[in-house]
C-alpha cells in the first residue's frame, strides 16, 4: 500500500466526506447559491487554502489561546494597564470593543451560514473553520477588553452601543450589508475586500500601536488573531480565482462587487486612520503611510496585477481614495472631535507634539486646512468654551459616516451627492457612495440612519440627555479628555503611585 | 496618485518574538535580496521574488523537527499568494 | 440595476416623507467654513417661513462659530440652484423638500 | 514609577459589561458569560437579507420553538472558544493514542470474523452521516437566536465534522493506509439497502428549512444510533474479543455524552418556558410524530447488518 500524500488525506478527510443527494434535489440542498447569477460549473476545482484537518485545528488554536490567556491574565493581575502610554490610549480599545468586536461576531454566525449553504465541501469547510476563529476573535477582544471595562469608561455597554449609537452605524451597517447579501457577494465583500484586501490597514497597525503604547494585551490578541487572518485571507483570494476561473460571465459580476466592496471597506477604514493618526498618544506609522505600505505597495502594486490576468480591474473610485489619503484622517477625527458630546470615548486637542507630527506627516494639506480649525478650537477652549457642534449632522446614506468629506481636488469643499429613487432624495459623501447606491437603491433606502431616527422619535427622546441614555453613554463615557473621568483617574492613581 | 511600483514586492509579517527567530534566520538564508523592517512587536519581511519558507532550514535553525503548519502561530499577515503549502515548504509568490 | 432576491424586495424607505408629517428634514451647509464638519440636519415644519427656519434653525447652529454674523449670510442655493431668501415665504413655497440641501456662503 | 505603580491595588469601577449586571448582578462574570450573553445583535439590521426577504438578519421566527428569554439557555459545559478548543484538542489527541495503539498492535487485523464488515457496513458510512449532521448543526448554528444557542451548535457542527474525520481516520487504519475502505464505505452508504433509510432521513433534515426542528430530529437518530453502535454494541464486541472496536467506540459513545450535555437542557429550556411551553411542546410532538418512526426504522436496518455480521 503506498502512503498518501497530505493533499490526498486531507481531500478524504475533507472533500471526500461528500455524496450527491438522490432523496432530495442537490439544488434544494442549497437553494442560496445560485441567484446571484455565479456560476459554478465545477465544485471540485477548488484549491483548498490551507490543509488543517480538525484535530490539527483545535490542536494549533489551543496552543494559541493558551499563550494568550496567559497574556491576558499576567496583565490584568499586574495592573498592566497602569503602564499605558497614557489613559487616552484606551480611547482606541473603546472604538475597537464597540465597533469591531461585534464585526468579528457577525462574521461568526455568516461565515458558519456558508459552512451550511456553499455546494462545494472544501470551501464549506474552509467557512467553517473560519466561524470559529471568528468567534474567537470576539471573544478574546471581550476578555482582553473586560479588564479595560473595569476601570475605564465607555467600554461597559458596547453590545447596545454598538446597536444604536450614530458612528457605529458605520461598521453595523457595512457587515449588515454583506450578510444581506448572497453567499458569493458576502465572500467577496468580507473574504476578499475586507479580509484580503484592507484587513492590514485595520490590524497590524492598530496592534503596532497597541504594542508601542504599553498595551500588551491587546498586542498580544491581535496579533494572535492575524495569525488566523492570514488562513482568511487565502480564503479571500482563493474564492475570487475560483469565481473568475469558473466563468468568464462571473467576470463582471465579480468586479462590480470589488467596486462596490472596496468603497464601502475603505470608508469604514476612515474611522481606523483617524484612530492611527489621533487616538494613539504615540505614533506608530501615520494612515497614509500605512495605505502606501499595505494598500498601494501590496495590493494595486502586487495583487491587482496578479488579478489582471482575469480581466479584472483596480476597484473603480480607488484614485479618490489615494487622493484621501493626504487628508482623510484629519477630516474623521475633526467629525469626531466635535461630537463627542454624543460619542462613548473622549477626545481632545492634539498636543503641540502632536500637531508637529501631523504637519510633518502630511506637509501639503495638514497646516493648509487643519491646522486652522485646531487653532480656532484652541481659541474657543481660551474663551472657556469648548467647541461641540449643537446640531445634528448629514449622514452619508450609504456608509453613514456625517458628511465631512471634501470634493475630489478640493480639500477645502464639502462633496454633495444626491440622488432621487421613487420620490424621495437621498444624500451621498461621494461618488462611490452614490454609486453604490444607484445599483442597488431598493436596498439602502432600508437604512437605519440615526440622525434620521432621532429625529423620528425612536431613540428615546428628543434631548441630546434622552438619547444619550438610550445610548447607554453614562458620565464620563463622553465629552473632551480633559474633563474625563478617566483622566481625573489616570491622574489621581499615578499621583498615588509616587509620579 | 499610486507610488509607481515596479517591484512586486511578496512577504510576509512575523511576531517579533523569540520563538519566529529562527523563521526569521531561515528565511534570510534561504531567500537572496529580502528586506526586514521592524516594527513594535512585529517583523516585516518582503521579497522582490518568490519566498520560500523550507522546513529542512527552519529545523537546522531550530534544532528540532518542525511542522509546516506550526507557522500559523507566527504568522501576522502576508502579501501575495500562498501557491504551496505542504509537508516540506510554504511558498508565497505572484501567479500571474 | 435592482437587487437580486430570493423573493419581492421592496421595502419602504426607513425615513419617507411620510413618517415626518407636516414636517421635513433639511439640511444647511454653510460652504467654505470646515469648522462644522458636515451640512446640519434640521426636522422643520413645511410650512415654517423662511424667516423662522433661519432665525431659529440655522443662526443658532452657527452661531457655534464665534466668527458668525446672521446678516452676512449670502449666496444661498438650494441644491446648487441659486435663489434670494424671502424671510415670509413657506420653505414648501420655497420649493424645499425632504432632505434637500440648501448651501450659503458668508 | 512603575515600581511604585505596581504596590497599589486600583478597585475596579465596574466588575463586569451591562447586561451582565442586569443579568447576574455587578459582580465579576464568568469568561463564558461574558463571551456569550447578548452578544448577537437583536435591533436596527439595515437591511433585509436578499436570500429571504421575509426575514430580518436575526430572525426569531426561523424556526417555530421559542423561549421568552433567549438567554433562558445556557451551554451547562460553559464552553467559550478556548475551552473548546482545548477540551476538543484533547479529545483527538486521546483518539489519536487510541488510534495509533491500535494500529501499532494491528488490532484491526485481528478483529474475529464479521466486524471488518460491521466497520465497512455501518461505521466507518458515518462519516457521511457526520457531514450531513455537520450542515445541519451549522443551520442551527447561523439561524438560531441568541449567543448562547448559536455558539452550542457551532460547536457541535465543528464536533460532527470532526467526527467524520475519526470515523475517515478508522476506515484509513482499516485499509493500511490507504483509501480502500473508505471507498467501500462510500458506495455501502450510497446504495446499501441497510443504510439507505439513514441517507434518506440525513437528506430530507437537509432541506427541512426550521432550524430547530432539523437539530431535534436529528437527535432522534442520534439518540438510537449511538447507543445501538457504541454502548450495545461494545459488549458485545468485549464478549467477541474485538478490542479495536471497543477501544475505538469509547471515544465517540463519549461523545455523545458531551452532545447530550448541551442538547438535553436547550429541549427542556423549550419545554418549560414561562410563556412558550405549550406551543413549544406541540412543535416538538409534531416533529417526533414525523420523525421518530423513521429514525427507528432507520437504525433498526442498520442493527440488522450488524446481526447479520457479528453475534
Amino acid at each position: 500500500m503506498t502512503k498518501l500524500s497530505m493533499k490526498e488525506r486531507y481531500h478524504l478527510l475533507t472533500r471526500d466526506l461528500d455524496w450527491t443527494p438522490t432523496y432530495v434535489a442537490p439544488e434544494e440542498v442549497y437553494p442560496h447559491s445560485r441567484y446571484e447569477g455565479i456560476k459554478i460549473h465545477d465544485w471540485g476545482a477548488w484549491e483548498d487554502p490551507f490543509r488543517l484537518t480538525v484535530d490539527a485545528y483545535c490542536k494549533y488554536q489551543a496552543e494559541k489561546d493558551k499563550k494568550l490567556y496567559a497574556v491576558i491574565d499576567s496583565f490584568a493581575q499586574g495592573q498592566g494597564h497602569l503602564g499605558l502610554s497614557d489613559a487616552s490610549y484606551v480611547n482606541a480599545v473603546k472604538l475597537f470593543i464597540q465597533g469591531v468586536s461585534p464585526l468579528e461576531y457577525q462574521a461568526h454566525r455568516h461565515f458558519g451560514y456558508l459552512a451550511r449553504h456553499l455546494d462545494g465541501a472544501g470551501a464549506r469547510f474552509a467557512s467553517l473553520c473560519q466561524s470559529l476563529d471568528e468567534i474567537r476573535h470576539a471573544q478574546t477582544q471581550i476578555h482582553t477588553i473586560s479588564n479595560y471595562n473595569k476601570h475605564y469608561a465607555g467600554m461597559h455597554d458596547w453590545q447596545k452601543m454598538h446597536q444604536r449609537v450614530w458612528y457605529l452605524s458605520v461598521p453595523k451597517s457595512y457587515f449588515d450589508d454583506a450578510l444581506s447579501a448572497g453567499p458569493f457577494e458576502f465572500m467577496t465583500a468580507i473574504s476578499f475586500s475586507f479580509e484580503y484586501l484592507l484587513t492590514n490597514l485595520l490590524f497590524v497597525p492598530f496592534m503596532s500601536g497597541a504594542s508601542f503604547n504599553g498595551d500588551l494585551a491587546t498586542m498580544t490578541f491581535g496579533f494572535s488573531a492575524q495569525s488566523d487572518e492570514s488562513r482568511h485571507m487565502t480564503l479571500g483570494l482563493e474564492v475570487i480565482k475560483f469565481m473568475l476561473e469558473q466563468d468568464e460571465g462571473n467576470v463582471p459580476i465579480v468586479q462590480d462587487w470589488i467596486d462596490k466592496w472596496f468603497w464601502r471597506g475603505y470608508r469604514l477604514t476612515t474611522l481606523v486612520a483617524a484612530m492611527m493618526d489621533y487616538f494613539l498618544p504615540k505614533k506608530v506609522m501615520s494612515w497614509k503611510e500605512a495605505f502606501e505600505l499595505y494598500f498601494e505597495e501590496q495590493m494595486l502594486g502586487g495583487l491587482f496585477p496578479d488579478l489582471a490576468y482575469y480581466g479584472i480591474n483596480p476597484p473603480r473610485h480607488v484614485a479618490q481614495a489615494q487622493a484621501e489619503k493626504e487628508y482623510v484622517s484629519h477630516q474623521v477625527y475633526w467629525i469626531l472631535y466635535q461630537y463627542t458630546h454624543a460619542a462613548a470615548f473622549n477626545t481632545t486637542i492634539p498636543s503641540d507634539e502632536a500637531m508637529a507630527w501631523l504637519t510633518e506627516s502630511y506637509p501639503t494639506t495638514f497646516d493648509r486646512y487643519y491646522k486652522p480649525l485646531w487653532d480656532k478650537a484652541k481659541a474657543i477652549e481660551a474663551g472657556g468654551g469648548r467647541f461641540y457642534n449643537m446640531a445634528l449632522p448629514q449622514l452619508c446614506q450609504v456608509c453613514q459616516i456625517p458628511m465631512g468629506f471634501t470634493e475630489p481636488g478640493d480639500p477645502g469643499q464639502i462633496c454633495f451627492r444626491q440622488s432621487e429613487y421613487e420620490g424621495e432624495l437621498y444624500n451621498f459623501c461621494s461618488d462611490g457612495c452614490q454609486w453604490i447606491f444607484d445599483r442597488e437603491p431598493e436596498k439602502y433606502v432600508q437604512a437605519w440612519l440615526p440622525v434620521h431616527q432621532i429625529y423620528q422619535g425612536n431613540c428615546g427622546g428628543a434631548t441630546i440627555p434622552d438619547v444619550l441614555a438610550w445610548y447607554g453613554i453614562a458620565e464620563g463615557d463622553n465629552l473632551d479628555y480633559a474633563v474625563s473621568t478617566d483622566k481625573t483617574s489616570w491622574d489621581e492613581w499615578h499621583a498615588k503611585g509616587g509620579n | 496618485m499610486s507610488a509607481p511600483t515596479t517591484v512586486r514586492w511578496v512577504g510576509v509579517d512575523l511576531q517579533e518574538t523569540d520563538a519566529t527567530r529562527a523563521i526569521v534566520e531561515a528565511i534570510e538564508t534561504d531567500n537572496a535580496d529580502i528586506t526586514i523592517k521592524h516594527f513594535p512587536g512585529m517583523i516585516k519581511i518582503q521579497s522582490p521574488g518568490p519566498l520560500h519558507i523550507n522546513r529542512s532550514t527552519v529545523e537546522e535553525k531550530y534544532g528540532r523537527p518542525w511542522e509546516t503548519h506550526e507557522f500559523q502561530l507566527a504568522i501576522i499577515s502576508y502579501a501575495g499568494n500562498i501557491a504551496n503549502w505542504d509537508d516540506d515548504e510554504i511558498v508565497i509568490k505572484w501567479e500571474h | 440595476m435592482t437587487v437580486k432576491a430570493l423573493g419581492p424586495y421592496n421595502f419602504p424607505p426607513a425615513d419617507r416623507q411620510e413618517l415626518f408629517g407636516d414636517d421635513m428634514l433639511v439640511h444647511v451647509n454653510w460652504d467654505g467654513n470646515l469648522l462644522f464638519c458636515a451640512a446640519a440636519c434640521f426636522r422643520a415644519p413645511k410650512a415654517m417661513t423662511w424667516g423662522d427656519f433661519k432665525a431659529q434653525m440655522v443662526d443658532p447652529w452657527a452661531a457655534g462659530d464665534p466668527d458668525y454674523d446672521p446678516s452676512r449670510t449670502k449666496d444661498w442655493r438650494l441644491g446648487d440652484v441659486p435663489f434670494e431668501p424671502d424671510p415670509n415665504k413657506t420653505l414648501a413655497e420655497m420649493g424645499v423638500r425632504h432632505k434637500a440641501v440648501i448651501k450659503f456662503r458668508d | 514609577m512603575g515600581y511604585e505603580l505596581r504596590t497599589m491595588v486600583v478597585e475596579p469601577k465596574r466588575q463586569t459589561f451591562d447586561p451582565l449586571v442586569a443579568r447576574f448582578g455587578d459582580r465579576p462574570a464568568t469568561r463564558y458569560q461574558e463571551g456569550s450573553f447578548d452578544v448577537q445583535a437583536t435591533e436596527h439590521f439595515h437591511y433585509r437579507p436578499t436570500w429571504d426577504p421575509a426575514h430580518e438578519l436575526y430572525d426569531v421566527d426561523y424556526s417555530a420553538l421559542k423561549l421568552t428569554d433567549n438567554y433562558r439557555y445556557a451551554d451547562p459545559r460553559q464552553y467559550y472558544y478556548a475551552t473548546y478548543v482545548t477540551d476538543a484538542a484533547a479529545r483527538y489527541e486521546a483518539f489519536a493514542q487510541t488510534l495509533a495503539y491500535v494500529e501499532d498492535r494491528r488490532l484491526l487485523d485481528r478483529l474475529p470474523e464479521g466486524w471488518r464488515r460491521v466497520l465497512t457496513g455501518a461505521v466507518i458510512p458515518l462519516r457521511h452521516y457526520e457531514q450531513g449532521a455537520q450542515l445541519i448543526s451549522s443551520q442551527a448554528a447561523r439561524f438560531s437566536y441568541g449567543t448562547t444557542i448559536s455558539q452550542a451548535a457551532t460547536y457541535a457542527a465543528f464536533d460532527r465534522i470532526g467526527n467524520a474525520q475519526l470515523y475517515s481516520l478508522v476506515g484509513l487504519a482499516l485499509a493500511g493506509g490507504g483509501s480502500d475502505a473508505l471507498s467501500e464505505a462510500k458506495e455501502n452508504w450510497l446504495s446499501a439497502p441497510s443504510l439507505q433509510p439513514l441517507r434518506r432521513i440525513v437528506e430530507e433534515l437537509l432541506v427541512e428549512k426550521d432550524w430547530a426542528s432539523g437539530l431535534v430530529a436529528l437527535d432522534l437518530v442520534d439518540a438510537r444510533l449511538y447507543p445501538l453502535l457504541f454502548t450495545e454494541l461494545d459488549e458485545r464486541a468485549l464478549a467477541d474479543g474485538a478490542m479495536a472496536y471497543s477501544l475505538i467506540a469509547r471515544h465517540l459513545s463519549d461523545w455523545y455524552g458531551s452532545q447530550q450535555k448541551w442538547l438535553a437542557p436547550l429541549l427542556e429550556a423549550w419545554t418549560t418556558d414561562p410563556t412558550y411551553a405549550e406551543a413549544n411542546q406541540k412543535v416538538l410532538a409534531d416533529i417526533e410524530d414525523r420523525w421518530q418512526g423513521r429514525a427507528t426504522d432507520a437504525v433498526r436496518a442498520v442493527a440488522k447488518l450488524i446481526d447479520g455480521a457479528v453475534r
